[in-house]
């Protein structure tokens, strides 16, 4: 057989240009997150708290946040009205199918930046009016992504490097509207899309088990979780259940956030409610529902705000107010396609 | 036998989907086709979804792309970066997508309406996973109702990549070779691409609809194929399967 | 707060540099590698085979091979013996971790070039002498890399790219006598290596559990195999166990191999003897000292072939000379802690 | 009491590890450090393997870093890319090389001797992981027995980075501020490397060698920390637990 070399021979002169006019709002350099890093705790201590110290604690105003699971899915609504109700403001979320979770932060006027991959949208459900009217009225700045660009923009962070290349995007005004590069392959010299990494200040993550450290279970799909789990400088877990740390030693390889990525664990049963929670419970169409024509007005909507997250000293109130335990059990048995 | 024109579209786009292939689909429309084609015609197509279900056994529609049916009993739950690495690495054979605009390349805007980016007329949700499904999925397709609003050259915002400007734009800008929109499937016709031009070419008319329709509900210059066929009706078997099995609460097929 | 802006603001020309001088065995072009899985099955039928018959259709001559588990552990001994048994030539190899693997196929004359990161040693074990003598005798062309590099050079195949940048290996002549090229990130003008994709010809993975189809099962760490299964263009799977569909779709979770990746699959328990097979085998460690013996001279290692790999007609035949279950139930019992 | 240059070489290694911190090891001295270490002095030290094991129970001491004891009862079973990008990202501490020779910037070679690549005087396995965990790690340790042939500047490959060629050519070479060689714990002797030139420096003489034997023992010029002091011997706790809990089948400490 011929001996081929594929390899780059000679030093070659290229041009890296800038495919997007828009902001990159994260610093990308993989340097300026190590000494973050460097300095975060690694201390194995009881990180258990409450919804309402974790968000005082770690979510600053002008942070930029991720959010975990998929849009009403395995979300951590908990932490999220909480973030409403403490009124934190000018807030970046990285938008990678962001449907209630965008809703509820856009809603309660959280949000100034967005990168945006989706948004506004609840999917089959239909579009959220006040979500829609801030960023058409420019309350939220935004780039274009997509949700594989996102996902591949926190994978970077998680890799510990400051880009990675990906090939969508391209020829679009997706790509028009971002903040990506043209650069083309070392080896191959075909055009590439250099992404950069994403490092949030802080994500939030809802995950079925954890232990007081913050050691991690997920059932069913990860999304982008184990990435954004790894890519954030400050991580907040909300848990259905909180497990002994012998549960997760029993079965290591179903750990998939570590307890040195986390700052605080909160256990919230129902925490991911109106969403769907894997194996769980379903979705409250009804109350998602009752989201998109509460937001019809600007005044029904502070109603329901008021209603249900001003109003309402915690989840539980909420939950409460929600139909409390009928309620869920009723998505329970949704969830587990009971037939009545 | 009766029908209405979501039984219709559902039942032509599942005859494209070829059995022993992958698919992504999303919620809706292409999700019932996906799962009809399983019931009649490709019984090994595997149905992926972009956050992470790969080959779930479909209790029923899902609601989310990301909900638990999506993994209901599936060969894996996976993660979003394993669907979309598998769509860049040439695995996936077809991919479903909407949008509010769509032109002769089959371009399509699902981002907004209007110039002003910082002020848009209307904004929609913007690309999702979908840029990404059209860049790398071998053949993407389209089910839609058909307006000249809709199908229009004077696109907003190009979303998702479709041929771009014609033949070798794709290639020119960096996609993947051999990838691009293959059909389109509105109440009128079904649509392909005119291989030299790829521009899209009306394939086949609808029972009952006249070309004199198609051109007064599409705002640019249709191409004609040669072989231009009649649309073979909806069956009464597919039909059948469609509405007792794939979605008996009418959730899709009740939308006409 | 400031609005900072991190992105590209206009066009830049930098200089792509080759970081080391040794030849690129496997063509990393991503379009090429589309066009390879844009043809490969997808049909979902029962794939099972024998180990004899899958190394006849789907290793050849000259193919470039990807080995999974690490070295000692997790590895598809029944499969490498075959090549051995066929007297497979001129195979490249992926040497990520490469101990007892490399040491067999080397023993068989079956490399002549290799990708390496880790090779001849058998970590604390001590080092191979005809494995060394090969290398140190030319047989075998080598490139250099680091586990991590190589580690990655998967992850960008499995991702669908023909690049991954990176940060280790610099400054060394490691980077010297590899073939990645010195670029810079287009974000931060920092200094990056980009490594080629590699995507091998064939995969070799043993696994804790597979169905017919190929949905495959891993227990314990995961090393590389899960974007190793992904770049590779043939995957061949060795299961301890074969198991029903069924029992996959129960925990889908736990899949890390889905079917359509993979092209035959033979149920060979203990197929990993004399490696360590977690939660269910001990690495035979007389056995591995044994070989390290038998290679001291030419004629002993021959003689030592012959016995166990060129004079029985399958993996059976060998378990049978190593003592068969009575030996393997001691490693049962090693492996669980079993103190007698 | 008694003890072996192995023995005591662990004790020393073992504390220099914080507390909660993280450290990557490899079979043998190190990972005895490590458990050493957990047992006495960072209860919440944090052991990392390469292949993906991440904070198991060691019942014993591994054999391959990839083996079943490395995650046993763990926090979690991962893979290589998990553990080689969390280090790349910052998070790991610690990590330990050895190597066939080291110069007096703390570089490695465990790739071979001799002047030609193609024909190696003597092949030795290569980086494995090192070269990797020596780039990111912030502190790299090595625990070496000391003689002029290993300890030279006459390296013939340099396998993984020390400090390349002084101050701020890690940097230059683009690999990430800030990290590096750390200490250096031989049977003679344990050494640092000084601030301004990093180059290898004495900074503890064991009890009963002299500073000429450390001389004679290396092939390049040493420096000698101003604050020069002897070597604190191995405490009977130490060498009960070394000897009684982490190797009592004297795998690595009776390899003296």
């Amino acid at each position: 057989m011929p001996e081929q070399d594929f390899s780059l021979k000679e030093k070659k002169e290229v041009v890296y240009r800038p495919a997007g006019s828009r902001r990159l709002f994260c610093n990308p350099d993989a340097d300026a997150a190590r000494e973050y890093f460097h300095q975060k705790s690694r201390r194995k201590v009881d990180k258990t708290t409450t919804v309402a110290e974790a968000v005082k604690r770690l979510v600053c105003d002008g942070d930029y946040i991720g959010v975990g699971g998929f849009g009403s899915n395995r979300i951590p609504t908990a932490v999220l009205h909480e973030i409403v109700r403490r009124r934190k403001k000018n807030l970046g979320l990285a938008g990678h199918t962001a449907t209630h979770d965008f809703q509820i932060l856009v809603a309660g006027g959280c949000i100034n930046r967005c990168d945006a991959a989706y948004i506004i949208g609840l999917e089959a459900r239909g579009l959220s009016k006040s979500a829609r009217r801030a960023v058409e009225q420019g309350e939220v700045e935004i780039t274009e992504w997509t949700n594989a660009a996102l996902a591949w923009r926190y994978k970077a962070a998680a890799m510990g490097l400051s880009f990675i290349p990906a090939r969508s995007m391209m020829g679009t005004d997706t790509v028009k509207y971002s903040a990506a590069v043209e650069m083309e392959c070392p080896f191959t010299g075909k055009k590439y899309l250099a992404l950069p990494a994403l490092y949030p200040d802080v994500a939030i993550i809802h995950v079925h088990r954890a232990d007081v450290y913050g050691n991690c279970q997920i059932d069913g799909i990860m999304v982008s979780d184990y990435d954004l789990a790894r890519a954030a400088k400050k991580l907040i877990i909300t848990t259905e259940k909180l497990v002994p740390e012998e549960y997760i030693r029993r079965d290591p390889e179903r750990t998939v956030i570590p307890y040195y990525l986390v700052d605080a664990v909160i256990e919230v049963p129902f925490g991911s409610y109106p969403g769907n929670m894997p194996y769980l419970y379903f979705s409250d169409e009804e109350h998602l529902q009752e989201w998109l024509q509460a937001e019809q007005e600007p005044e029904s909507l502070e109603q329901f705000l008021q209603k249900y997250i001003y109003g309402v000293e915690d989840f539980w109130g909420y939950l409460n107010l929600r139909g409390g335990l009928a309620r869920l059990s009723s998505l329970m048995q949704q969830e587990n396609l009971v037939e009545k | 036998m009766e029908y209405n024109r979501m039984e219709l579209m559902i039942c032509l786009a599942s005859r494209f989907l070829e059995d022993e292939s992958l698919v992504v689909v999303g919620t809706g429309a292409p999700c019932a086709a996906a799962m009809l084609a399983q019931s009649l015609y490709a019984p090994n197509l595997m149905i992926m979804f972009e956050a992470g279900g790969i080959g779930p056994l479909l209790p029923s529609m899902p609601i989310s792309v990301g909900d638990s049916r999506t993994f209901y009993r599936a060969l894996a739950a996976g993660s979003m970066p394993e669907v979309m690495e598998t769509c860049q690495r040439g695995m996936v054979d077809y991919t479903f997508l909407g949008g509010a605009q769509i032109d002769m390349y089959g371009n399509i805007n699902s981002t907004m309406i209007g110039r002003d980016f910082d002020r848009p007329k209307v904004r929609f949700p913007g690309s999702g996973g979908a840029n990404d499904l059209a860049s790398f999925c071998w053949r993407t397709m389209m089910i839609t109702v058909q307006d000249a609003r809709r199908f229009t050259n004077n696109i907003d915002f190009i979303t998702s990549p479709g041929y771009l400007t014609g033949k070798g734009a794709r290639e020119a800008a960096g996609l993947p070779p051999g990838s691009g929109p293959y059909k389109v499937i509105t109440d009128l016709c079904v649509l392909g691409f005119e291989e030299e031009s790829k521009r899209m070419q009306v394939e086949s008319i609808h029972p009952g609809v006249t070309r004199e329709q198609i051109i007064e509900n599409t705002g640019f210059e249709l191409l004609w194929s040669p072989d231009l066929l009649p649309s073979e009706p909806p069956t009464a078997e597919e039909l059948k399967i469609l509405r007792e099995k794939v979605d008996p609460y009418r959730y899709i097929i009740g939308r006409n």
